[in-house]
């Protein structure tokens, strides 16, 4: 009975999805064979099907992949939608080229598996030319396998692992600075400018917030800092037992690398304990909802300090317009990597039109790869071009100082230093 | 020949004594029984021969090894099957299988064995399942041998467990309240076959009863407990007429009464 | 004699209180004398600093620090063993009742925030209109979740209702998230500011240089959580309904047989322990000041361990089973750097606490202080 | 409506039909496979084939052919043409070996683990810190490699590790086991849970002292086993060349291997696990499962048989670990956590407990739901809300759609949901489980 009901069912499923493709008028169904990852061939072979009319070239896609479900959709989300922002905002001129471009995003789950399959599916859709994520770099290392074998460019707009870019895939490229670039610019700061003679280092238990508080490390044990402790934690609430010995310890500086809704309980806390000194942040701690959550922790004692590449809505006009648009479209203030994100999927976009207009009709992904390394252009987060491995060849960071202890004084946060640091390559 | 013999086994549950000093034995061969009131210990004193509950004090040896600290499993591969008051089944697997997880001492088939299927293997479960069928017509069973345990009526779980408890060629076999819940024509069924099963096999039988008639048509050996303790034992004829098996089952008056009628 | 323990001052009052400042003083002195001797036993290990001095420095504080988190544990950990007790079934969503609790909490702060009376009003009265609001919430909540996802499995196979309720785990969680992004586009839940209870008290200690300081937060999580303890304790051993509640955790056939709803009373079990979920859940949001829909997991998953700990089903056993797991989390998590010279971190701490859980269950498999409540024949 | 199916479905299962409805499934799947190759509904006919084949009536030899035609020349064809294909029943492979080990563990011997995706991890690590230059940096500091390191071992090492995986899996079951399997079944499940966080915890902390696992970073870059000898590839180079359009590559080839290799090891899963089911070993574990008591009093060691289930399970998460990891390139902690030991989980009850094409099924369709329906369902919102269309009768703009709504988002609701209808609704699962009926023929007289 019930295995020829079951039968029955799947049967039903089976028809009722056929219909579906064939009634809905869901895209995938007519679309061409996936275009073929050899390097070597010749361009635009499927594409050229749509050159029935000079105004429409036809739909191009970028693909956006983070994670969108799950504890780590915060950022995955904000990825998506920074992206999305900036298409809707910068893809005038390939629509006005008479291309039809859409945003596809796919959600990874801030799991390997998914982010693979994902790739494997983006890489099949054949309008998909360029790509922007992924948050997690566990995610990113094995599915940029699968983007390097098709030609896919994907630009990461949060991956500050070495190795993402070491590895030398043309593919491969990032708006973010590296773990390796960040944390020295960090580490000069406090040591040099702030003067700290001892420092507590805590990080997130995250590929991202474990690699730039090594570094960190390694730099400051170079400059002689004392180390007071090196700490990793996943908790998030509850950060007493760290605390204390802190406290006791009193080191000058506090550096913590990782994800602000993490950090602004721990700063709150610790301060809250007693502790006098100076908090450092990496770009993760980039968001207003940070003085909302830790408040006076972050203005009192040595106040608090963090570094990014996104230059503060004070200084630039053009940051100050992101976010109000941002919150204009998503009701939500920009998280960390939402700029990013904008500028990756700028990124892809000049890439595509230069490619385009290169080719004189849909460029193939080799070809957009290929462009997105000759792109420069002026980001929210500052200039950006790309070296030969996909780093950014200079690094600029911003020093900023907190100024208010709510959301609303986010935007009047001060540069206090520019360090300007050179990507050290692929090498050692 | 003493095939079980227990001294002084006290079983406690915190401040209650279930089984005090009971002092016991089985001769090879015989039928025996274990009467007693409701609450008497009788299921407990099972229960502590078969290892489930570990005695405070006292000794059991089967065969002349003592089984005090073994485990449950470890008793059974001594020789001791059983079957429970409450029949306990594996009601989702088949008839045929209860039996043949009753035989899983005498296989002896490795993990290596079972996914290479060896010869040994194969000829090891062909013969299981020929034993379990036939042993399945022995308690007097045919064609249920694929039905799942808990879809056969009751006198057929009855027998299945008594199957499942001969699949595992016992020398002492326990029975729990084997003929509970029987009508008359079942439990002469079922007498008829504890016969057999000592005569045909050997095998011998010791078990707790209510239906005096089963007792006393079958038993060639009667103990009788109460409060945890032997207040009797003997022929059933001697059991018949013993003064404190009739008060302990009938209360002090009745038993005056019984013996001025007599 | 016997007029002391059965009046109901001391029975209701005096011996819960009494029982839950034996469990945390005991614990905490045990732990500490542990700590030290092994300060003593790793000094040499330490060269550049006095290791004994520095286990001490922080000492008060850490035991404070446990004891606060303990209890926040405990108070979690009553509503997986009452359920427990009543059904033998782990409630696992019971970590999203919790979440609940807290979000809603905050949200009330919010509204009050918003409003503009959250500045003038006495923040104690607040925190009590959070907890109340939080405690309808979650109770009602864990009622509907019972309704909905185990009342119809009922008499079903252990592994059934448990893999319902994990599923309903996940459930709350997104749907949680689903109501928090579309109605406020946000997904943390961010305590506003308001009074004073961030600062500290600060006792001075004879003997000691430094002043106890007792962050006046941490003592009304405490205070909550004892009040919420002893009011359970009457609850269950000192009124009719307790009386039912006992009699379906010893035997439920037999207690319908007594005329017993069993159905209600189940209902009143999972109410009582929502309720506490919730209050828990706006204690924990004071201290962790920011929640998201996420959040439940973790703290559920130690209090979970705190009720097995104990004894699950016992409810004495979930009050020593958090208060040892906060007080040794605590301990580990601010000593293992410091002895180990930093080559193991607080990072470790979780897997101390199941180690700790696991070494315990194999020396008394049914935990700490057994299982008492709804010990079955 | 039951009857009115139930008969046609009769009808329909007797005689030639099966056959034919087999065959037609097949090669329409086929080809519109081939036609549109990125058609979530052509693949899903294709991917109905096999139950077909499971459920229909028809000669042995038959489903065989139609089976491996299936397997072997049709799917590798249209998988190098859209490799994601080949990817989702990687996955499926994956993961139903999975949830075939964790169906030992509970639905057969009754134990319920939720921590099982630490032998997974258990696995995975085994290849990974051997297989990668790991044991040349175990004193470098995570995410600060000196590019230069040496590859501890060949990576035809890989197939004595495929081995060592089972082995160092079923090993630590057995540890596992030993102290906690005398707990009761709730106990169990907390303590089996503590177990997989305190795994997956040790692989992210065990970069120091000294770094055997790289920490969070993970490690990278792990070797795949070689791909056969050239000559070979070119072989099939060419064969293949004319179906799929252009010269299959290297990467294409990973695709395809790693494929068959999967296949493989649930092939050899499947028998494993059907073969210890019927056995002395498995009645001893569902004897467990329906009554300790009962069992122990037949003779049947409880620690020992559930040590042995343990070992079993953990040891297919152990073969399918170090293949993931080889596959991946890459493992980091991320992959072990407790969601993934519940999805898992999720796949057992949905096919049903101790079904052995149950589990199967449930993987194959919980990895369907998650990374092929789920999100093609996002994507086509998505489609919709960047377009002008609108809703007809109540005239609602898909771009006025929340984002909040995209249905990849709330995967996790919807697992929630199968996981509570199916407990309330069909708690034995899609494809219950069935006892094996034995040939009694001298008993039908």
């Amino acid at each position: 009975m019930n295995k020829r009901l079951l039968a029955l069912l799947s049967l039903l499923v089976v028809a009722s999805m056929a219909l579906a493709a064939c009634g809905g008028g869901a895209a995938p169904a007519t679309e061409a064979p996936a275009e073929e990852p050899a390097a070597t061939e010749a361009p635009a072979t499927e594409a050229a099907a749509t050159e029935e009319a000079a105004a429409s070239m036809g739909t191009i896609k970028i693909a956006t992949q983070s994670p969108l479900s799950g504890g780590q959709s915060l950022l995955g989300v904000a990825i998506k939608q920074g992206a999305e922002l900036a298409l809707e905002q910068l893809g005038g001129d390939l629509a006005a080229m008479g291309y039809d471009v859409q945003l596809a995003p796919y959600d990874d789950q801030a799991t390997p598996d998914v982010g693979v399959a994902n790739a494997k599916n983006i890489v099949a859709d054949s309008e998909i030319l360029c790509g922007v994520g992924h948050l997690n770099s566990g995610v990113m290392i094995p599915s940029s396998e699968e983007y390097h074998t098709a030609n896919l460019a994907f630009v990461s707009p949060a991956n500050t692992n070495p190795v993402v870019t070491t590895r030398g895939y043309l593919e491969v490229n990032r708006v973010v600075g590296r773990d390796d670039v960040q944390a020295p610019a960090a580490e000069e700061f406090a040591f040099t400018t702030l003067g700290a003679k001892s420092v507590y280092i805590i990080h997130d238990k995250t590929a991202y917030g474990q690699g730039v508080a090594e570094f960190f490390r390694g730099a400051a044990e170079e400059d002689g800092l004392e180390i007071v402790a090196f700490e990793g934690t996943e908790e998030t609430a509850n950060f007493d037992a760290i605390v204390t010995p802190l406290v006791a310890a009193q080191p000058d500086v506090v550096f913590f690398a990782g994800i602000y809704n993490q950090a602004g309980v721990f700063f709150k806390q610790a301060r809250d304990a007693g502790y006098e000194g100076t908090f450092m942040g990496t770009d993760g701690m980039d968001a207003s909802d940070l003085a909302d959550i830790a408040g006076d922790a972050l203005t009192t004692g040595g106040g608090m300090y963090y570094t990014t590449v996104a230059g503060p809505a004070s200084a630039y006009a053009a940051a100050a317009q992101f976010a109000a648009d941002y919150e204009a479209k998503f009701g939500a203030t920009p998280e960390p990597f939402a700029a990013q994100a904008y500028d990756s999927m700028a990124v892809c976009l000049a890439a595509i039109k230069a490619a385009a207009e290169a080719a004189g009709g849909t460029p193939s992904r080799l070809q957009v790869a290929e462009a997105v390394r000759q792109v420069s252009i002026e980001g929210l987060t500052g200039a950006i071009a790309f070296d030969d491995i996909g780093d950014l060849p200079t690094a600029q960071y911003f020093i900023l100082k907190v100024n208010g202890a709510t959301k609303d004084t986010w935007n009047t946060n001060e540069i206090v230093e520019i360090l300007e640091v050179a990507s050290p390559g692929k090498g050692e | 020949m003493t095939l079980l013999n227990t001294t002084n086994v006290v079983k406690r549950f915190g401040g209650l004594v279930a089984v005090n000093k009971m002092t016991f034995s089985v001769d090879e061969g015989r039928i025996v029984s274990i009467i007693g009131p409701n609450g008497a210990g009788k299921t407990t004193f099972f229960n502590s021969l078969t290892g489930i509950y570990k005695p405070e004090e006292g000794q059991i040896t089967f065969k002349g090894q003592s089984l005090i600290g073994l485990r449950p499993d470890q008793v059974a591969a001594t020789g001791i099957a059983r079957t429970f008051q409450n029949i306990r089944l594996f009601g989702s697997m088949t008839v045929i299988e209860n039996i043949l997880v009753g035989m899983h001492i005498q296989l002896k088939q490795g993990g290596l064995d079972t996914i290479f299927r060896t010869r040994k293997f194969n000829q090891e479960e062909n013969d299981a399942e020929q034993r379990a069928k036939d042993l399945m017509e022995y308690v007097g069973l045919k064609n249920v041998g694929n039905e799942l345990a808990r879809n056969l009526p009751y006198g057929g779980q009855r027998r299945i467990e008594i199957a499942r408890a001969l699949a595992a060629n016992p020398t002492l076999l326990l029975l729990d309240e084997p003929t509970a819940g029987m009508n008359p024509n079942e439990s002469e069924d079922a007498i008829k076959l504890f016969r057999r099963i000592r005569d045909d096999k050997g095998i011998t039988i010791l078990m707790i009863e209510h239906d005096m008639r089963v007792v006393m048509g079958i038993s060639e050996h009667i103990s009788v407990m109460d409060y945890g303790e032997k207040i009797a034992e003997g022929s059933p004829a001697e059991i018949r007429s013993n003064q404190r098996v009739i008060e302990a089952y009938l209360g002090r008056g009745a038993a005056v009464a019984h013996e001025q009628k007599a | 004699m016997k007029s002391i323990t059965e009046n109901p001052v001391y029975k209701f009052l005096l011996f819960p209180i009494g029982q839950i400042l034996i469990f945390a003083l005991g614990a905490s002195v045990v732990l500490s004398l542990v700590t030290v001797l092994l300060a003593f036993i790793f000094k040499f290990n330490v060269t550049d600093f006095d290791l004994v001095e520095r286990t001490m420095l922080i000492l008060p504080q850490v035991v404070i620090n446990g004891v606060t988190i303990g209890f926040v544990y405990a108070t979690i950990a009553l509503g997986y063993t009452m359920v427990y007790g009543v059904l033998e079934f782990i409630n696992f969503s019971h970590s999203e009742i919790f979440m609940v609790g807290g979000i809603v909490g905050i949200q009330l702060m919010a509204y009050f925030e918003h409003i503009g009376t959250l500045a003038t009003m006495n923040e104690y009265l607040v925190i009590a209109l959070a907890i109340i609001l939080a405690m309808v919430v979650s109770g009602s909540l864990a009622v509907v979740v019972e309704r909905l996802a185990y009342k119809p499995l009922r008499g079903a196979p252990k592994l059934v209702p448990l893999i319902s309720a994990i599923g309903m785990s996940f459930f709350l969680q997104d749907i949680v998230r689903l109501i928090l992004s579309l109605t406020t586009g946000e997904f943390n839940v961010i305590l506003p500011k308001f009074g004073t209870f961030d600062e500290f008290w600060k006792l001075a200690v004879p003997g000691m240089e430094d002043p106890l300081r007792i962050q006046i937060k941490s003592a009304i999580m405490v205070g909550v959580a004892v009040l919420m303890l002893v009011g359970l304790n009457y609850l269950v051993n000192g009124t009719k309904v307790g009386k039912a509640i006992r009699a379906v955790a010893q035997d439920r056939p037999s207690a319908s047989l007594m005329g017993i709803n069993v159905n209600q009373i189940i209902s009143i079990t999972f109410l009582v322990g929502g309720t506490l979920g919730g209050a828990a859940g706006v204690l924990f949001a004071l201290k962790a000041t920011k929640l998201d829909p996420f959040s439940g997991f973790f703290p559920g998953l130690k209090a979970f361990t705190s009720a097995v700990l104990g004894g699950i089903g016992n409810l004495t056993g979930a009050l020593l089973g958090g208060l040892v797991l906060g007080l040794l989390e605590s301990f580990a998590a601010s000593y293992l750097g410091i002895f180990t010279n930093g080559a193991f971190g607080a990072e470790y701490k979780d897997i101390f606490a199941f180690a700790i859980l696991i070494l315990v269950l194999i020396f008394r498999p049914s935990g700490l202080l057994g299982q008492t409540v709804g010990q079955k024949a | 409506m039951n009857t009115l199916f139930g008969n046609f479905f009769k009808k329909a299962n007797t005689g030639f039909w099966p056959v034919l409805i087999a065959l037609a499934f097949l090669l329409i799947g086929t080809f519109s496979v081939y036609q549109s190759p990125r058609s979530l509904a052509a693949f899903l006919i294709l991917m109905s084939t096999p139950l077909i084949l499971y459920f229909m009536k028809m000669n042995m030899k038959v489903k065989v052919f139609i089976g491996l035609m299936l397997i072997v020349i049709i799917l590798p064809v249209l998988g190098i043409r859209n490799i994601f294909y080949l990817e989702v029943i990687f996955q499926m492979a994956v993961f139903a070996a999975l949830a075939l080990g964790l169906n030992i563990v509970i639905g057969m011997a009754g134990l319920l683990d939720l921590g099982y995706v630490a032998f997974y991890a258990v696995g995975a690590y085994s290849w990974a810190i051997f297989g990668s230059k790991q044991l040349s940096l175990l004193y470098s500091v995570p995410g600060a490699a000196p590019a230069d390191a040496p590859f501890a071992l060949d990576p035809r090492w890989f197939w004595l590790f495929l081995f060592l995986g089972v082995g160092l899996a079923a090993i630590t079951g057995i540890l596992l086991g030993l102290p906690v399997l005398r707990l009761k079944g709730d106990y169990l499940a907390i303590v089996t849970l503590g177990f997989g966080e305190v795994i997956r915890v040790l692989a992210l902390n065990l970069d120091k002292p000294i770094n055997l696992t790289n920490g969070p970073q993970g490690i990278t870059p792990i070797q795949r086993p070689p791909l056969p000898p050239e000559s070979i590839l070119q072989f099939f180079r060419d064969i293949l060349e004319p179906f799929v359009g252009h010269v299959p590559t290297d990467a294409e080839f990973y695709n395809v291997f790693f494929y068959f290799l999967a296949l493989i090891i649930i092939a050899i899963a499947i028998l494993v696990a059907t073969r210890l089911e019927d056995s002395r070993i498995g009645r001893a574990w569902t004897a467990i499962r329906e009554d300790e008591t009962a069992a122990i009093a037949m003779g049947i060691p409880l620690v020992k048989m559930k040590l042995a289930a343990f070992a079993a399970g953990a040891s297919f998460a152990g073969a399918m670990g170090a293949l993931y990891a080889a596959n991946r390139t890459f493992v980091s902690p991320e992959t072990f956590s407790f969601l993934q030991s519940i999805g898992v989980l999720t796949m057992v009850i949905l096919g049903g407990l101790g079904s052995i094409p149950g589990v199967i099924f449930g993987a194959a369709a919980v990895v369907l739901l998650n990374i092929q329906i789920l999100q093609n369902f996002s994507l086509y919102l998505s489609e919709l809300r960047q377009s002008d269309a609108v809703i007809p009768i109540i005239n609602f703009a898909w771009k006025d759609l929340s984002n909040q709504l995209d249905p990849a988002k709330y995967q996790k609701l919807v697992f929630g949901l199968i996981l509570i209808l199916m407990m309330i609704f069909r708690p034995s699962g899609l494809i219950p489980a069935e006892r094996r009926k034995r040939e009694l023929v001298e008993e039908k007289e």
